[in-house]
This record gives structure tokens, sequence and C-alpha cells, in this order.
């Protein structure tokens, strides 16, 4: 990281989020998503894909997977074969619509756990970075500065061909590279925070440093965390869909948004659909997921980005300048 | 009073009176119902609910208040600043032209030469990318047409007027390298430097050390005197307000509810709250036991109460006061007072 | 805020107008790199950067010929019509004795760089490609290396270690290069003594040949032959439909066109699956037979495959000495299949034992989706398989670990060619027990074959075609699903006609630009 | 400054040799690539020659010592594949990506700056409504979808670009706008942002109590300040125009050094995989300092501290 970004970090990429007001800050937080026609839909359309995507492939996996040559690129729009091919059959028959379903499960599941994982074990690198200072903290500033470095893209191609493709690989490759991101965010929280006066008073009464760490600091970075976590929910989805661009994504026959849209694109310009769906659909989640936690650091940061707060749900603040 | 009110007719209990008392020659300024609104979530919120006064050129006018009473936005309505999703509404007149719904480029003909301001925050009144000459000399440059030598020339003018030592290698100096007194020397050497005819500083001490403070304000008076520009200071402090101002309206929930000669209404408050403001300043308290602060909480301004605003903190609040809101009553021809009780007030300062 | 006003629009619509102007004004050398160029030039968009250029290794040409008879010959070539070995930088041969051959060479014939082509540097070739060190792909043709020695300037004397009937063939596996190039290592800027001189190669970006103007033959067409490197099958289709390439080779089936621009041409290429024999399920022959059974080829190469794929029931094409006419395999019968695969259940084989399906992302275009369907068959018999692509070099290492008792037991998916069509380029190798990528232990083979191997013309191919007869039907390892053919497409105006050597030879000379 | 620049500099470079370390045992885990240089059937002597010859078969930490011993003199050896050295095969393409990516990243601040500003000045208007999702969307799309439809579109259907490789000013088009998604998407919002940030400053409105025209206080005063924020944020965003640049690489067949890296990778190149991220490594590690010193240039705080 280097020092412009230091100094700009809090505005860009890491909005402070006042700790003393979560608890007010979620019903605010509610009651302003509910006035803000842009974030809402977003957050509909986002929850309404999790359910469909999380409950209905128990009932469709195997009508997913099944293949019907018949049904190669049939066209979409049509319900003479059943609502199952509404959106087209793919290049192999199977039908589009519930390939679509099972596939942003997997996609969402992606990027949850990799986005979860890259998010505990970076913020927990950083607190501790950030927290113990000294040559430890350089240590792995320079070590987030090594992932940091590399091209994501190609860090993630070399270490998926030396594993294999596979879920799992895809995950871990996908949390390691982002992981920088959230060191950096833990830390700068953490740095700050220590030197907040509850801390000192901690160290005063004798508490061991994790304990402090754990109970005194970890409370105040997770908001934090949480909102860069949200933004990087989309950016994971593309980096996956790229990968499967790549062709170290993941293997047939699980299927995921990202293979979707790669091994459609051949069949671009005889059959849009099979690539097209799959890519609306990775732009749909990655534009919710944007638009909701765009919106998270206006609420979080009003005077910064508030960028679908509508002028009626300005807040006061304003008024006493 | 309800927002609605507010919107349909000129606000009760006007300061006209006042206007009558200053109609020998053409004010400077005249401020006639000026009420600034602002749009949020929860509504319409008012800001300055109906305030109307005068100042003649040369004259020194503090408005003191609480924060949240509307003295800083009023201040900033009075160059045109309120941006949506603010409103402002009634009339500013200045030099007898009312620059209410004016557009920027018609304001900026009055900001500088004619109205100047100081802002609290002298940190981030000054563009921290710019070294401090620069930006005086731009302003120089740009509204009064200067070249480069000559606007440098009076920028050192200028700076040597405000104080400020070594002015001539300070030209290249950044706003970061300066010290606060300093800084805020540099602000008012921005704000005089169109020559104003009307300087409004809006708390320009309260972020100051007090040795540095003293320094500032009897900088803004000597200012004041020698260019005989007027001034409007804006100050929740009345010690401060007596360093560098004559007169002295008291603000309250959006309202002017006191305005008189400062030191008369130094000894000799007329209203409720502005006694318990006195008596919550430490230097104005003759003893500890006076040293007290206001009880209560300063109004919501959303929900604004009936009757008088003052009343859910008023000591001698009665049942009037509750319902009927009181006007802004001449209690001899330089005082005003918006309270049913301000003859007691007064009585109860001898 | 501000209150909005309109110069901010006006500077920002203004600055997009630049960008724009900016982003589509015309360069100065406009044009020049659009079309594939002027006559002069001849524009080939190809997938991939060859992974080696030295001359030796030209077999393993990633599907499209660059080097060979383009700036490289050999002594002897095929007739893509008749299969027949014609001459080419040998005028003639003649077999002295099972194991020695003499070959009388073309006279003033000179290298690119001004040496003269004689039968010392045909030696000294013969000798830089048997060198182990140098580790040269064509040996994969070539399991028996052999010696040669220069009788005089254009006399070149071989000698085999066994009987090796078509060496005059196999001898076309080695590329001349100039003597001067080095003998110990490969070379990145071949000399050789075709019609173009390679001029240079830009990793990732293109390779440039110019015409040799010293060259014994005819004079090409084009002055100049640039490949690209279009690895994206759709961009490279499109190259040759906007004219920015002359040939687009090979494409995509769905990136084909309706018009004859689109050309067909074989490379004896069969895909089929090669099976473990020696872990279970696999090690039982009921269950390899299931298989076969299980694969309803035809209705998954119909649809999948189109044009480019024709079911077929043997592992080399027909154009094959060791193609069986008239054999059937196993038809589609997935009762059949079940059955036999319950025969061996009872018998105590797992079959419910996971098998891996072993491909690589680049087997040929659209192979995923048909390993899907044959899994989906397989599935549907009772079979439990899980695909794995692998990337060429991870592929490389599993189809060589055969029978390795510390893998987990698979299939692999080959897409095997014999450009050459003879036999011993495919059979030796898959199905001996010695056989480099073969799974097959079968002592009856094995004897087959070595006959067939030190034997002539008919005799030769009626002993591979029984060894093939044995391996499909006593063995089942092998399971073919069909015979490939690829698709080029052409730029209008172009004219080419694809053949069966095309894969590993396009000589610029055989191409028409109409321009 | 030039101590902390210096010290920077210092701890990147170590930090960087890192990384082509950890490359290289990497590299090492994938094994021989004999099998894929050697021909089908080639014997264990054969196999056992190419390993000697290229090192693979001694000791790891053998290998390791040769290795560090050589980077000392930035010889990272020679490309299997390429048949030079590993450093001159990234060297002689880096230029055309470092090319690429600037204009790319030049074109994508412009309109970011263009579209920010006008998004900050109508705030909250259906014009920065627009420019925000419209924005977002650009933030959204997966870039080698973008670049098919485009060459498809653009190339296939209208004609008016090549399909790929670099030639004229209008083979530029396809693959720069590629580049340009991500960063316009974030840095638009950056500058929004910021801008609107700067606009409410107080030296914003100090300067607009003075009377200086709104203009001045736009371009003069709110977009220096706000161009710290977009300086960094361009300058992380920097690294991930790599990752575009393998896209790019991929469809376009640009040249660069995306597809070398990625035929390195494919062709088990690991001379080249270590020179190449050793070359992009350092190349960000300058981006870095080259955005420290832009910083410093921007802002004299940063300057004198």
């Amino acid at each position: 990281m280097n020092m412009a970004q230091e100094l700009v970090a809090g505005a860009t990429t890491a909005p402070p989020v006042d700790p003393g007001r979560r608890g007010s800050g979620r019903r605010r937080r509610t009651r302003l998503l509910l006035r803000s026609p842009l974030p809402l839909t977003a957050a509909i359309v986002l929850v309404a894909i999790m359910l469909v995507s999380l409950i209905a492939p128990a009932f469709i996996a195997d009508a997913a997977q099944r293949q019907d040559l018949t049904q190669r690129l049939s066209p979409p729009f049509q319900l003479s074969d059943g609502f199952a091919f509404v959106l087209g059959g793919d290049t192999l028959g199977r039908p589009m619509l519930l390939q679509l379903v099972v596939a942003t499960k997997t996609s969402l599941l992606i990027a949850a756990l990799s986005v979860g994982l890259s998010a505990l074990v970076g913020s927990a690198i950083g607190l501790i970075s950030g927290y113990t200072g000294g040559w430890v903290d350089a240590l792995i500033m320079r070590l987030s500065d090594i992932i940091h470095t590399l091209p994501s893209l190609l860090l993630a191609l070399v270490i998926l061909y030396v594993l294999s493709p596979s879920i799992t690989n895809l995950i871990v490759v996908l949390a390691l590279t982002r992981l920088p991101i959230y060191m950096r965010v833990a830390r700068a929280q953490a740095l700050e925070i220590r030197e907040r006066v509850f801390v000192e008073a901690s160290k005063a009464l004798g508490s061991r440093p994790w304990r402090i760490m754990l109970r005194d600091i970890r409370p105040m970075v997770a908001p934090t965390v949480l909102t860069v976590a949200m933004l990087e929910v989309a950016n994971v989805i593309l980096q996956a869909a790229g990968l499967s661009f790549l062709g170290v994504g993941l293997q047939r026959p699980d299927v995921d948004l990202g293979i979707m849209v790669a091994s459609g694109r051949e069949y671009l310009s005889e059959a849009w659909f099979v690539t097209f769906f799959p890519g609306l659909l990775v732009v749909v989640i990655a534009l919710a997921a944007n638009i909701l936690s765009n919106w998270l650091r206006a609420v979080d940061d009003p005077g910064q980005s508030a960028l679908f707060v509508s002028r009626k749900s300005l807040r006061d603040e304003e008024v006493s300048r | 009073m309800s927002p609605l009110r507010d919107r349909s007719q000129p606000a009760p209990g006007s300061d006209r009176v006042v206007d009558a008392a200053a109609s020998g020659t053409a004010p400077l300024l005249a401020v006639r119902d000026l009420a600034v609104d602002f749009a949020t979530d929860r509504g319409r919120v008012s800001a300055v609910r109906g305030v109307s006064f005068t100042l003649q050129a040369g004259q020194s006018l503090a408005i003191l208040g609480e924060s949240g009473s509307g003295k800083s936005v009023t201040g900033k309505a009075l160059l045109g600043l309120i941006d949506p999703p603010g409103r402002v509404r009634g009339a500013i007149e200045f030099e007898g032209e009312n620059i209410v719904g004016w557009d920027e480029a018609r304001l900026n003909t009055v900001r500088g030469p004619g109205v100047s301001m100081v802002f609290q925050d002298s940190f981030d009144s000054l563009n921290p990318v710019y070294s401090v000459g620069s930006q005086v000399t731009e302003l120089l440059r740009v509204r009064q047409g200067l070249d480069r030598r000559v606007a440098r020339e009076r920028a050192v003018a200028l700076m040597r007027q405000v104080g400020i030592p070594a002015a001539e290698e300070r030209l290249k100096d950044y706003p970061h390298q300066f010290s606060g007194g300093m800084r805020q020397r540099m602000c008012i050497a921005l704000a005089i430097a169109l020559r104003p005819r009307l300087l409004i500083a809006d708390e320009p001490t309260t972020a100051l050390d007090v040795t540095v403070q003293a320094g500032i304000l009897r900088l803004v008076r000597q200012l004041q005197r020698e260019t005989r520009m007027a001034l409007i200071f804006v100050t929740h402090d009345l010690a401060v307000a007596r360093l560098v101002a004559s007169e002295v309206a008291v603000m309250y929930a959006g309202r002017i509810v006191e305005r008189g000669g400062i030191d008369d209404i130094y000894r000799r408050p007329a209203h409720p709250y502005t006694r318990a403001l006195l008596a919550s300043q430490p230097d104005t308290a003759r003893s500890w036991s006076d040293l007290r602060p206001i009880a209560g909480s300063p109004p919501d301004k959303a929900g604004i109460v009936p009757g008088c605003a003052f009343h859910p903190r008023c000591p001698i609040a009665t049942d009037r006061c509750t319902t009927e809101e009181p006007d802004l009553r001449a209690l001899s021809a330089d005082r005003l007072s918006r309270c049913h009780h301000a003859e007691e007030v007064l009585d109860a300062a001898h | 805020m501000l209150s909005t006003r309109r110069r901010p629009l006006a500077v920002a619509a203004g600055g997009i107008a630049v960008l724009l102007a900016a982003a589509c004004s015309p360069g100065g050398d406009a044009q020049a790199g659009r079309t594939g160029g002027s006559a002069q030039t001849l524009t080939i968009a190809i997938p991939t950067d060859p992974t080696s250029l030295d001359p030796c290794d030209s077999q393993a040409a990633d599907g499209v010929g660059t080097l060979r008879r383009n700036v490289t010959e050999s002594l002897t070539d095929v007739d893509p019509g008749t299969g027949k070995v014609v001459p080419l930088l040998a005028l003639s041969w003649r077999q002295e004795n099972p194991t020695t051959w003499t070959f009388k060479l073309r006279p003033g014939v000179k290298f690119q760089d001004g040496t003269a082509f004689d039968a010392k540097a045909a030696a000294f070739n013969i000798k830089r490609t048997m060198q182990p060190d140098l580790g040269c792909l064509n040996l994969g043709n070539i399991p028996d290396p052999f010696t040669a020695t220069a009788v005089d300037t254009t006399t070149l004397r071989v000698v085999t270690k066994g009987p090796d009937p078509i060496l005059p063939l196999r001898i076309g596996w080695v590329d001349m290069v100039s003597p001067k190039t080095s003998m110990t290592a490969k070379t990145s800027h071949p000399v050789g003594t075709g019609p173009y001189t390679f001029v240079r190669r830009t990793p990732g970006t293109d390779m440039r040949f110019k015409r040799f103007d010293g060259y014994w033959g005819s004079k090409p067409q084009a002055r100049e032959v640039r490949y690209v490197f279009r690895s994206e099958a759709s961009v490279r289709a499109a190259t040759a439909k906007t004219g920015e390439a002359d040939i687009a080779v090979p494409i995509a089936l769905q990136d084909a066109t309706e018009d004859e621009r689109t050309r067909s041409y074989t490379q004896s290429r069969v895909f089929f699956l090669r099976l473990d024999t020696d872990k279970p399920p696999l090690n039982d022959l009921r269950v390899r037979q299931a298989i076969g059974y299980a694969i309803d080829k035809k209705n998954i190469v119909t649809a999948l495959m189109g044009r480019t794929g024709k079911p077929t029931d043997q592992m080399v094409a027909p154009t094959v000495n060791g193609y069986v006419t008239g054999y059937k395999g196993p038809a589609h019968d997935p009762a059949k299949a079940k059955a036999l695969i319950g025969q061996a259940k009872s018998a105590g084989v797992d079959t419910g034992r996971r098998i891996e399906l072993i491909s690589r992302n680049t087997l040929f275009p659209g192979s995923s989706d048909v390993l899907q369907a044959i899994i989906q068959n397989l599935k549907d018999v009772g079979l439990d398989i899980k695909l794995t692509e692998l990337d060429d070099n991870a592929y490389k290492d599993k189809i060589h670990a055969t029978n390795s008792s510390g893998q987990p037991v698979s299939m692999m998916a080959v897409s095997h060619d014999n450009a050459f069509a003879d036999a011993s380029f495919s059979f030796p190798k898959y199905l001996s027990s010695s056989g480099t990528v073969s799974t097959i232990r079968d002592a009856r083979l094995d004897s087959l074959l070595r006959q067939a191997d030190v034997a002539a013309g008919g005799k030769r191919a009626q002993l591979y075609q029984r060894a093939a007869r044995w391996a499909y039907e006593r063995n089942g390892a092998i399971v073919p699903i069909a015979e490939q053919f690829s698709l080029l497409l052409l730029s209008k105006g172009v004219d080419y006609k694809p053949n069966g050597l095309t894969g590993i030879e396009l000589p610029a000379a055989q191409v028409k630009l109409g321009r | 400054m030039l101590i902390f620049l210096s010290r920077r500099l210092v701890s990147s470079v170590i930090a960087l040799v890192g990384v082509v370390v950890v490359v290289f045992f990497l590299g090492r885990l994938t094994g021989s690539p004999a099998h894929l240089y050697l021909p089908q059937g080639a014997s264990q002597e054969m196999a056992d020659n190419f390993n000697r010859t290229h090192g693979f078969n001694d000791p790891l930490w053998q290998q390791f010592i040769r290795f560090v011993g050589d980077v000392a003199h930035l010889d990272f050896g020679t490309s299997i594949w390429q048949q030079r050295p590993a450093l001159t095969a990234v060297t002689s393409v880096f230029p055309q990506t470092l090319l690429l990516a600037v204009v790319a990243m030049t074109l994508s601040i412009a309109v970011a700056a263009v579209l920010g500003c006008l998004a900050a000045a109508r705030r909250f208007g259906p014009v920065d409504k627009l420019i925000t999702f419209g924005s977002l969307a650009c933030a959204s799309i997966p870039d080698f979808w973008f670049a098919l439809v485009g060459v498809l579109f653009l190339a296939v259907h209208l004609g008016v670009v090549p399909t790929s490789g670099q030639s004229d000013l209008s083979s530029w088009i396809l693959p720069v706008a590629t580049l340009m998604l991500a960063p316009v998407g974030v840095l638009t919002q950056v500058v929004r942002g910021a801008m609107i940030e700067a606009l409410g400053s107080g030296y914003v409105q100090s300067a607009r109590a003075r009377g200086l025209a709104h203009r001045r206080l736009v371009y003069r005063h709110a977009l220096r300040n706000a161009a710290l924020p977009i300086i960094s944020v361009a300058g992380d965003r920097a690294a991930g125009l790599v990752n575009g640049a393998v896209i790019v690489g991929t469809v376009f067949a640009w040249p660069g050094i995306g597809t070398v890296m990625v035929d390195a990778v494919l062709n088990r190149d690991f001379a080249v995989i270590q020179a190449g991220v050793f070359v992009i490594g350092l190349g960000i590690v300058l981006l870095n300092v080259l955005v420290d010193l832009t910083y410093a240039v921007a802002d004299p705080r940063v300057r004198v501290s």
C-alpha cells in the first residue's frame, strides 16, 4: 500500500463506521432502505435470487443436469417444451433456466465462502498486524504487498494449474487473492482504535493483548470489514467468471455462472442466449451487490457518497452546519 | 409552531419595531422575515424562522446563541450560501437590493467587496493544496484584475495588516504550516482583501486557544474601526461578543429572542434565555453558584414545541408560555425581547 | 451543494466529444493491418504459437502445419490423394537389403543460408533428429532410430536396426535444416530448403516468412506468409470472415459458414477413449465392453460434432492401412451394457467405483460437451464417471502414466491423428505391451504387431487389421467414438483445397490469393 | 519524503524477491514438463536427459540456491519454450502492455473525471443517477464477455474495427475499452465522491464566500483536492490492469505480458513465469513510487511530512 492510499483509505475504501451507533444504525438503515427505490430494488432482487438459488436446486438439480440432445440450443421464449426451456436449451440440451438456478447457487456459494474466508483470515491478520505493530506489522504488510503486487488473475492461474481446478481450490485461490484488502482495512482500523483511550485503559487493567483484540477491537472493525466484503461479492463473482474463461474455473458438470458464460461464448453468434442469460445474471447480481454496498457506504458516510439517498432522506447533520 | 404555518404566512412577532427605530438613513443591510428550512427524511426542518433586523454601515452586531439556534445558518444566508435541500424565504436587502433568489453569478458581485465572511474552522477554510500567498493573489487577480506583482505586494500588505510577521516569506507557506491563530489571521486577510462593506465572522475564535482568541478579537475590532465596515459577529460567547460588537441579537430556536445594546444586555438581560446564557459562562458568572449549565437540551428543530420555544427549559415559565408564542416586543427604544415576562426578568437583574 | 449550472455540463460534453474523436480518428497507417494484405502477403490465423520452432519438432505442430513444406522440406512426402510416398528432396530410393536403403538426392538444392543441400547435410539431419539429448518430438514417429551416411554428394545410405518397410515414409519426419544448425540445442530460427525463409516469430503475436528466391522449385504466389495467433476460436474465425486473415485454421463447427468458404479436411484423426485395464472396474472385460455398448455414438456425434465427426468403430481412419473395412463394433445397446455390468457386478467386480474421465481443454472444439454427453450415457447404465479436463502438460503426464498403481482408475479421451496413414504410427503406441501410451498387455496382440511392423504392402495391412480386430473384439481397452474432420475458413477470394496433410503441413504455395 | 520513499522501495523489492521465491516453489510443485517437450514415447533416458539439461532433477534446495544466485545478477534463466533469456522474453513485450495500460488508464481517468464531476455537480439529479448506475454497471460486466460481444458486433457485424491483433489506431478501440471497463466504473465513483466532498468542504465554501466563480471553484479548488483519492485509487487499479491485459491478450491476441504469461503457464516455462512475475511486480512497485511522488506533488502536506 502506498502512502497515498493510507491517507485516503478512510475516504475511499474503508469508510469509518461509528461503532457506537450499530444497533440504532441497523434500524435506521432499514428505514432508509425502504425509502430509497434503487437500493431497495437491488436488495429485493438479491434476496429473491438468493432464496430461489438456495431452495430450488434441491428439487431441480437432476432435471438441470439432464441432457436432451433434441433440445440442443433450442431457442428461448418458447413454452412448447415446458417452462424449464423458457430460456432455451444449452449446448447439450439442458434447460437453461434450471442450469442458471443451479449455477447461481454455486456462484453465490463460491462468492460467499471465499469472501467469508478472506474477510475472516484477512481481517484477523490485519488486526494482529495493526495491534502488534513493530516488525510483525512490517512483515505482515510486506506479505500483503506480495500478494497485492501479483495480478490476481495470474496468481490464480499459476496456483490452479498446480492444484488442478476444483470448487475448494477455487474458493481458496479467490480468497487468497483478495486477502490484502481485508488486511489493510482491518489494520488501518485497528491502528486507529488502538490509540483510543479505552484500549489504553484495558491495557492498564492488565488484559492480555489477544483479549483486547478479540473483545474490544474486533467488534469495532467488523462493520467496516462487512461493508468491504459486500462490495467484494461482486468482484469475486466476476473474477471467478474470468478464471472459467481462462479454463481454470470449475469443472463440468459442476456449473457456476462463470463457466456458463465462458463455455457459451463459443456459440455467441449462433446461439446468443447460451452466454447472454448467464452473463446478464452475473451483471444483475454484481450490479445489485454494487448498488447495495455503495448505498451502505453512503449511509455510513453521508457527506461522502450519499448516492441513492434521495434529497428527502438527507440527514439533519446538514442542517446544523 | 408547525412548519405548515411557517410556509403559509410571515411568522408572527417579526421585528418590525426595529425597522421603525432604524428608519433614519437607508440601512446597509435589512433582513426581513428571513426563514431557512431544510428538507430531510423526517420532513422539512426549520433552522431560521422569521428573523428580521437591520444594520447600518460601520455598525457591529453580535448574533448570540447556542449551537443549533440558527445563528450560523443566518450568517450563511446573508451570503447566499444556502444550497438545496435548504430553502431561503424572506428578504435580504443589501444596499437596497434583495439578494434572495439571485443566481450565483449575480451573488458573486456582492460576495467579496460587498459582504464577506470568516468561518469558524480556519484549517478547513483554506485550501490545503495551495500556498496562502497564491490563495490571496488569486483572489486579488481574479476579482480586482491586479497583475501578478501588484497582487503580491497587496497580499503582503494584507498579511501585515492582519498581523502576520515575516509576511513576505510566509507567502509561499501552506496552510498546514501555520499555527491556528495565524491561519485565522490569513482567513481574515482573505475575507477583507476585497474591502467588504460587511464582514460576517462566524465564531472565528471558537477553535482557538484563549490567549490567541484575544489577539484575533482585537484584530477584528481594529479592522472594523479602521475600514469602517459593518460587522456581524456570530458567537455563542457573550463575553467575546462584548469585545467586538456594540449591538447584540440573541437567537434561540431559529428566532431572535432579544435584541439591544451589548453592554445593556450584559448588565440587564430581558429574556430568561439570555440570563441563563450569561450564567453559564464562566467569565460572566460572579460566583461559583452563579455558574450553571442551562437545564434541558436545546430544542429539536424537527419538532418545535407550541408556545414559547424556550418554555421547557425556562425556570419562570407559566401556563401562558406553553400555549401562546410571545412576540418580539420593544421594551425601550433600543431594547426588544420575545418573552411574556420580559419586565420581570429585566427587574430581577437589578 | 452548489446550485447547478450549464458550464460543467458543457465542459464535460466537450471532453467526451474530444475523447470520442480521438478514439475514432484513423491512424496514419490505417488499413495497413486490416486486410490480410495485398496479394503479396498470405495471412493465416492459427490457434497458438508453435511450442517449438525446431523442425525436428514439427509433428507437434498443434494441429496446424507451419514450417513443413514452407521453410523446411524432407526427403520424401506423401501424396495426399493417393497416400503414396513421393519424392521431395530425394528423387528416388531403393531398399538394398531389409535394413539398408539408398536415397538419391535432388541436386542443386540450397539451404536458405546458402549452404548446399547434399548427402552430408541429410546425414547430419538424420543424426541430429536421432540424437536423444535433443529430445526431438518427431522421434515419437521413429521408434527405432536409424543411422545414415553420405556415399557421395547425392547418395545417402540409411541403415535401420531391424527391417522397416515404411522407412521412405518414416524418413519424411526428418525435416532438413542447414548443417550450420546446432547439433545439441534446438533452434528457434529454422533454416531449411523450402520456398520461404523464416523471418521472425513474435511470441504470442505472429510469425513471418518471406519468399526464398533461391528455391529449387517453382516460386509460390505470396511474397510473404504471416501466421497470426488467435487462441479464441470465435475470434480466429472472425479474422477470416472480415478478411483480416486469408485462412483461419482450424475453426469450430459453430463458426463455420454455410458457403464453400468453409472447407473440411481429414487428418485421419480419430477420437477414442483409452481405458485402464488393470484396476477395477475397468480390469473386467465385461465392463469395458459395456462402455462400448453404452455410448450412443451416432446420436452424440451427429448432434454435437456435426460435419466435424463421423461415428466410427475403429481407432484409425479409413485411409490408414490398419482400418478393417466392413468391421462393425458394438452397436448402441444400453440394455446389453447394463446386463454386462450386472454380470460383472455379480462376479464381484466393484462396478460402482468412480472412474475419472481425463481430457484436455484443447482436445478438439466442443470436446467438453461431447464428453459430458458420453458421461451421461455411462451414468445411465450405472457407472460413476467424473470428468477432469487438464491442460496439455498435465494431460501428457497422465497419458504416459499407463497402469500406474498410484493413480485412480481412469479413462483418457484421446484424439489421435495418423496423417501418414500407416498403422505403425498408431497401433504399437496404443495396443502393444511396450507401447508408451498403451494400457493393453496382451501377448497375442504383441506378436501380431511385431509381425506387422516388419511386413510390407498387403501383408502389413492384413496383419495390422488382424491386430486391430483382436484389440476391438477381445480387449475393449480402446473405445472408438468418431472419426474427426477439421474445418478451415477461407477469406473471400482465397482458394485452398485442404487435404489429409493440412494438419501437419499447409504449403503456402498451394493457396491461391484472388487479389 | 526521500527517506520514506527509499525505505519503501527497498522493502518492496524485498517483498518482490519473496514473490519470485514463492513462484519458484509453486512452479516446482507441478513437476518437470518433460512430457510436454519430449516426443510421445520418449525413453526414461531422454526424460532424465531433459531434466538434467534444465536442472529439474537436482534436489530442490540445489535448484533453489542456483536460482537465487542467478537472480542476484538478474539472470532468470532461459525460456525452454522461446529458447532465449527469460528476462528478454518478458521485457520485449512488457512495453506493449505498459503502453496499453497507460492509454487505458489515462482515458479512464479522463472519462471518470468528466463523468464524476458531472455527477457531483448534479448530485441526486437524474444525470447523477444515470452516471452512477452506468458506472456501477461498467464495474459489473465480465470483461471477456464484453470483449467478445465487442468483436462480434463492432468487428464482424459492423466491420468498423479489426477483430484482433495490433495494427492501426482502430485496433486499439476494443482492447482499450475492455481494459477501461472496470477502472472507469470504480474511478467515476471515486471522482464523484471526492468532488462532492471537496465541493462541500470549508475551503470551497469560503472561496465561494469571497465571490470566486463556480468554474474556478470546481476546477481549481475542488478538483485539485479531489485528485488525491483519484490518484491513489487509479494507482491501485493499475495492478488490476494486468488482469485485464491477460483477458485482452487472450481475446484480441494483443501482444504483451498477458499472452506471454498465459503461454508460459501453459508451456510450464518456469523461467518466463518467474521473470514475468518479477517484471510485473517491479513495474507495480515503481508505479507505487510514482503514485507517491504524484501525491507529494499534489498535496503539500505529504511533501513536508
